[in-house]
């Protein structure tokens, strides 16, 4: 397993700000999600894997070696920033171009490059028009066809999901899934969770420029084993069943909260899961609760997520 | 050395073109414009006897041209080649390139130098032209000391480049290089560069004054005192004074770009 | 219920040759209300048009009691409009709570009624120290939620949110969702919520209004909407699997595999309890259980569909 | 951290909105309050303006002085010829300061000339900065129109160009009436108080309008006042030679020649010459003011359509 990135104590601080706070992590191949709140050192971490700024403490190395201003790595990253930034007066297949020009390429292959490129991200309708008159989703593309035109070994995202709608977010994940089938290492940062959840098969979760976790998720599941896990489940007579549910002695917690939806919702917590399924379905099978939802909350990022950060 | 020219050559065609799209060109071409039109109304309003007195080509062409216009000229279009792209945030695309980074503002400073160039000693050639042949033929060729229609060229070719230079390296040094080009152009020269005294000698309109003035001293007239409040370098210091400030701009501005890291805002 | 705060009859708006938009009629129900439609259908037309900031072209309207045709009353209505922008915007140089005093005292507050407006508000949103701090150190969550405080500062009557929950990170998302909901329900307010996260719309309004090409395409409660005839029960099995599968079939339950250990089944109730009698019966555990009901993503995709509009 | 319900309190406003006519004034208000937060600004243009208004009260009060010792009777013959030679140095001084006017008359145009900078720095980013940052989206969402907008942002850079202009001047015209010998100042030029005031008012209206059409024109505060730095460098150069070399009039075009124009007429001194009229300066300066408003109503025209 090749390992794609380490960094030992990496930090880095805008003036007392701190963007990135003592990470030593070792990333290997495959689609790789980093995941944390807004402001949680996401684009640090990914502006100093490519080499835009420079850590101010400990080091990191990238397919090997010392990102920062090393012109012969960036042959091999492809990188997509966060900020909507593009030449707004040239046409997306003039920017790819220009791009792959600058990578090193001769002016026929970088036609071919961006043409392909581009055809990929479904752009070839368009890619001649000014990028000022391209759609959020289209600029998106644009910003992930320069990253992908010169087959990097190692392509790193910064939130590529942001502002999409529906329809481009689902695209944009196919496109992923599929680099990431032919062998490029992808690390993508997101905090939507549902994209993240039903694409990547690691995890990296971290939080005020620390890392939380890292691995599978069942294996972050089963890092925090010492929590609890959750149980979520919807009924129309939700305290009933409350009543019902507190007495097995499976259960840890029981909370009952009415949120947004209609019906109110308890949220129970368990240490054996198995245990507490059976228990449940024999409460459920004896009475009518109306039950019209059970979901274990543990296995979404999201609950992992609420808990890493609550 | 070869990668810094082949991506300063690449940034150099790419950006060239761009250039004619922005607004900045257009200011620029018109503030470039301005001398000419003021040649033009000159030329038709007044009707002069013999050809037009040396005043009024000193008054358009160095007091207006030359004082006013190039700088900025260069001003308008050179404080944007780096800032530009830190403002717009593409500068990103450009540091995750392997090329090194002293070739992206060379690339980009070429690529206004050429216009601003072009633009002023077309500006400075029509002036020239409109005033030369104004009023009666049989005056008007030798009405210009010779060899001097052609240091006006060179003084404002000299001036835009230098000028460019300057200000290019103003945005990678500076937060706010328009400010500082603004404060330089008319509060540092225009105040120190009139004030008598050595201090002349730290501005760049003195060697552009020198290089004009030094061989055709008496051309100014009585506005001479204004001029030449103290002794010119000859034209052959005067240019190497200017080939050092704007290698020394280049390189200083080159040096602390490839050093910096832009927090670029989220 | 009093009059439907916004009436409209047959409201057009163009732009020279371009027909914004086309014979709008429309009475807003209360509570909150999600306003649904791909890029460039119009809806920011609407939204300027509900905030008196165009004159209609044609028909006509009444805005939280204004006739919007009228340009006194296209200023009057804007004291009962609060209106929360989509793009980034703030006032240079100043802090939050200067932000909405002043931004209350342009609506006609006194000095002092602002002031103490405004922290009641920036409470409400629960920017707390924040709120003396400038903006460059606000988080998108916070900017957001700031926007929404200038848009309550004059306790309008009725709410325009444009994006609310755009770019926000999950706590964010769910702070802004609860805020949105509690002034739909709790306080009663009037709600236009223009998003494209439908997710959000569900757990927040209760109709929505689609509108494309400058027209409304489909308008109604997201229940009946959302309803489809008998509910599709997805369920996933542990313990024996095939057991719970044949016994489904003598009940004459319809049902499809969808997966290791997980079902489609058809049922009439409006819940699950049958399926878990019968998995109990034969050595079955029903580990999870959710009732599919078409998500307004599937009928916004839907309209969109039936109209031949490729959505952008 | 479970979604129960919003923890906070909503409390509805009782208070009530007033319509009045000055919808514009919180705009200036809080406007100015945010400038002045630039304490470093403000120090660097505002204190020479102090020290130099200080050190003219001090020039008038020394001018008034040296009258007195001057009217003094039968003092003559008893001073040596150090005396004399003083008594005549101060003499010949007081001749040349003896019109108070006429260094209030220097004083004006050199403050007009600090009061277009002033106002350059501060309300160059007025519009533009609003236009960037989305804040007219938030503005045009309150009761107010294109023109409360307009006056209210007018005002704060009225403000500054009062301060660094009006201000001194009047203090000037104060401390020559305190120095001068029994209100002889007051009394006799009394008009002078009023050419001040009109002069101020009428050099903040040009100044403020220049620097607002920039702002409306320019997409950033830099190229704002790369605007207004051009157009009055420029003004210079074209004026001179057009007035040289085709009609005296032409001189007109430059606003700073305008500027000296205006205050020879606003304080009677009609005796230095000067190329350009009262009447043509007044043409030019109306000229400038009319194009000015109108770029700017159309500009704001279209931020709250576009908007």
């Amino acid at each position: 397993m090749t390992t794609v990135l380490q960094c030992h104590e990496l930090g880095r601080y805008y003036g007392q700000v701190v963007g990135l706070n003592e990470l030593t992590t070792e990333l290997g191949s495959g689609i790789i999600g980093l995941v944390g709140p807004n402001g949680a050192g996401k684009s640090t971490l990914l502006r100093l894997i490519v080499g835009e700024i420079r850590p101010s403490r400990g080091w990191l190395k990238v397919l090997g070696e010392v990102p920062f201003g090393n012109r012969e790595l960036y042959r091999r990253l492809g990188f997509c920033p966060q900020q909507d930034a593009l030449y707004e007066d040239m046409t997306g297949y003039d920017v790819v171009r220009l791009l792959l020009r600058l990578g090193g390429y001769s002016p026929r292959e970088s036609k071919e490059r961006a043409e392909r490129a581009l055809e990929r991200l479904s752009l070839t309708g368009r890619m001649h028009s000014r990028v000022s008159t391209y759609s959020k989703g289209m600029r998106q593309r644009v910003r992930i066809a320069q990253a992908i035109a010169h087959d990097p070994q190692f392509l790193v995202l910064d939130e590529p999901m942001t502002g999409l709608d529906p329809l481009g977010r689902r695209e944009v994940l196919e496109l992923l899934r599929a680099l990431g089938a032919s062998g490029t290492h992808v690390l993508f940062s997101s905090h939507i969770l549902y994209e993240v959840e039903h694409l990547t098969a690691e995890i990296v979760l971290i939080h005020r420029g620390r890392l939380l976790a890292k691995g599978a998720l069942p294996e972050v599941r089963a890092l925090l084993s010492k929590h609890p896990r959750r149980v979520e489940l919807g009924a129309r007579r939700a305290r009933d069943l409350a009543r019902a549910l507190i007495g097995c002695e499976e259960v840890v917690s029981v909370r009952v909260s009415s949120t947004i939806e209609s019906e109110d919702r308890l949220s129970i917590e368990t240490r054996a899961v198995g245990p507490f399924f059976q228990r449940l379905n024999a409460i459920a099978a004896a009475e009518r609760f109306g039950i019209s939802a059970v979901r274990s909350a543990d296995a979404s990022l999201e609950a992992v997520f609420d808990y890493l950060i609550a | 050395m070869k990668e810094l020219a082949r991506a300063a050559w690449i940034l150099f065609q790419a950006h060239l073109w761009r250039i004619f799209r922005t607004r900045r060109a257009y200011i620029a071409a018109g503030l470039a414009g301005l001398p000419v039109a003021l040649a033009v109304l000159v030329r038709f309003v007044s009707h002069f006897e013999g050809p037009p007195p040396l005043e009024l080509l000193v008054s358009i062409v160095w007091f207006f041209l030359v004082q006013t216009i190039v700088p900025l000229v260069s001003l308008v279009m050179a404080s944007a080649v780096i800032a530009e792209e830190i403002e717009d945030r593409t500068i990103t695309y450009l540091f995750t390139r392997p090329i090194p980074r002293p070739s992206i503002l060379l690339g980009r400073w070429l690529a206004v130098a050429l216009p601003i160039a072009v633009m002023l000693v077309a500006s400075a050639e029509l002036v020239v032209r409109l005033l030369e042949n104004t009023g009666t033929e049989q005056g008007a060729k030798e009405w210009m000391p010779e060899g001097m229609h052609g240091s006006i060229l060179q003084t404002v070719l000299m001036g835009g480049v230098v000028y460019s230079a300057l200000f290019a390296a103003a945005g990678a040094l500076f937060k706010r290089p328009m400010l500082i080009g603004l404060g330089y152009t008319f509060v540092y020269e225009g105040f120190l560069g009139n004030l008598p005294g050595a201090n002349q000698k730290a501005t760049v309109v003195f060697y552009l004054r020198s290089f004009l003035f030094s061989e055709h001293r008496s051309l100014a007239g009585e506005a001479e005192e204004a001029i030449f409040s103290i002794p010119l370098v000859e034209p052959g210091a005067a240019v190497r004074s200017l080939g050092l400030i704007l290698v020394g701009a280049l390189v200083l501005g080159a040096w602390r770009f490839a050093r910096r890291e832009y927090v670029l805002a989220a | 219920m009093s009059e439907a705060i916004i009436v409209l009859d047959g409201l057009e708006k163009r732009y020279g040759s371009i027909r914004a938009l086309e014979g709008l009629t429309l009475e807003l129900p209360p509570g909150p209300t999600g306003l649904l439609g791909p890029n460039g259908a119009g809806k920011s037309t609407l939204i300027k048009l509900l905030l008196g900031q165009l004159e209609p072209s044609g028909g006509r309207a009444r805005i939280a009691g204004f006739d919007p045709t009228q340009r006194a009353q296209r200023l009057a209505l804007r004291r009962k409009v609060g209106y929360m922008p989509e793009s980034d915007c703030l006032i240079p140089r100043m802090n939050g709570v200067e932000i909405v005093t002043a931004l209350g005292r342009l609506t006609g507050m006194t000095a002092r009624d602002a002031m103490t407006r405004a922290h009641e508000v920036l409470d409400y949103v629960e920017l707390e120290e924040a709120r003396y701090r400038g903006l460059d150190e606000y988080s998108t969550g916070m900017k957001q939620r700031l926007k929404l405080a200038q848009a309550l500062v004059h306790d309008p009557e009725l709410l325009l949110l444009d994006e609310p929950t755009n770019g926000l990170d999950p706590k964010g998302r769910k702070h802004m969702l609860e805020l949105v909901h509690d002034l739909g329900h709790a306080q009663g307010k009037s709600l236009l919520l223009c998003s494209h996260l439908l997710p959000d719309v569900e757990r927040t309004c209760e109709h929505i209004v689609m509108i494309d090409k400058g027209r409304i395409r489909s308008e109604g409660s997201i229940e009946e909407l959302t309803r489809s005839e008998a509910n599709w029960v997805e369920v996933e099995v542990e313990g024996d699997l095939a057991a719970f599968q044949a016994r489904l079939g003598t009940e004459g339950y319809e049902l499809e595999a969808t997966g290791p250990q997980r079902l489609r089944v058809k049922v009439m109730e409006p819940d699950g309890d049958r399926l878990f009698e019968l998995a109990g019966s034969c050595g079955a555990i029903v580990s999870e259980l959710s009732i599919e009901r078409s998500s307004l993503e599937d009928v916004f995709l839907e309209t969109l569909a039936r109209t031949e509009v490729p959505a952008t | 951290m479970s979604a129960e319900t919003h923890l906070e309190v909503y409390r509805p406003f009782l208070g009530k909105l007033r319509d009045d006519p000055l919808r514009f004034w919180p705009l200036t208000t809080t406007g100015l309050r945010t400038a002045l937060k630039q304490r470093r600004a403000l120090f660097i243009l505002y204190l020479p303006a102090l020290i130099v208004t200080v050190v003219v009260c001090f020039v008038v009060y020394v001018k008034f002085t040296a009258e007195g010792m001057l009217h003094g009777e039968g003092a003559d013959e008893k001073l040596d010829f150090q005396g004399q030679l003083v008594k005549g140095m101060v003499l010949a001084q007081a001749e040349q300061l003896l019109n108070v006017v006429s260094l209030i008359l220097e004083f004006s145009k050199g403050m007009g000339g600090f009061a277009l900078l002033a106002v350059t720095w501060f309300a160059s980013g007025l519009f533009c900065e609003d236009k960037k940052a989305g804040a007219h989206q938030l503005y045009f969402a309150r009761p107010i129109t294109r023109l409360d907008y307009f006056l209210g942002k007018f005002l704060i850079a009225a403000f500054f160009a009062a301060w660094a202009m009006l201000v001194p001047l009047l203090s000037v015209c104060i401390a020559a009436t305190f120095c001068s010998p029994e209100w002889s100042f007051l009394k006799q030029e009394w008009d002078v108080f009023f050419r001040v005031i009109a002069f101020s008012c009428l050099w903040t209206v040009v100044a403020s309008s220049l620097v607002l059409t920039a702002s409306a024109l320019a997409s950033r505060k830099s190229f704002a006042l790369l605007g207004v730095f051009g157009f009055v460098m420029i003004s210079v150069p074209i004026a001179a030679t057009l007035g040289e070399f085709v009609d005296k009039r032409l001189f007109a075009l430059a606003l700073l020649i305008d500027l000296d124009a205006l205050a020879q007429e606003f304080f009677g001194r009609t005796d230095t010459e000067n190329p350009v009229s009262l009447s043509g300066a007044l043409v030019a300066v109306s000229a400038l003011l009319a194009i000015c408003w109108s770029v700017i109503w159309l500009r704001l025209r279209r931020l709250e359509v576009v908007a």
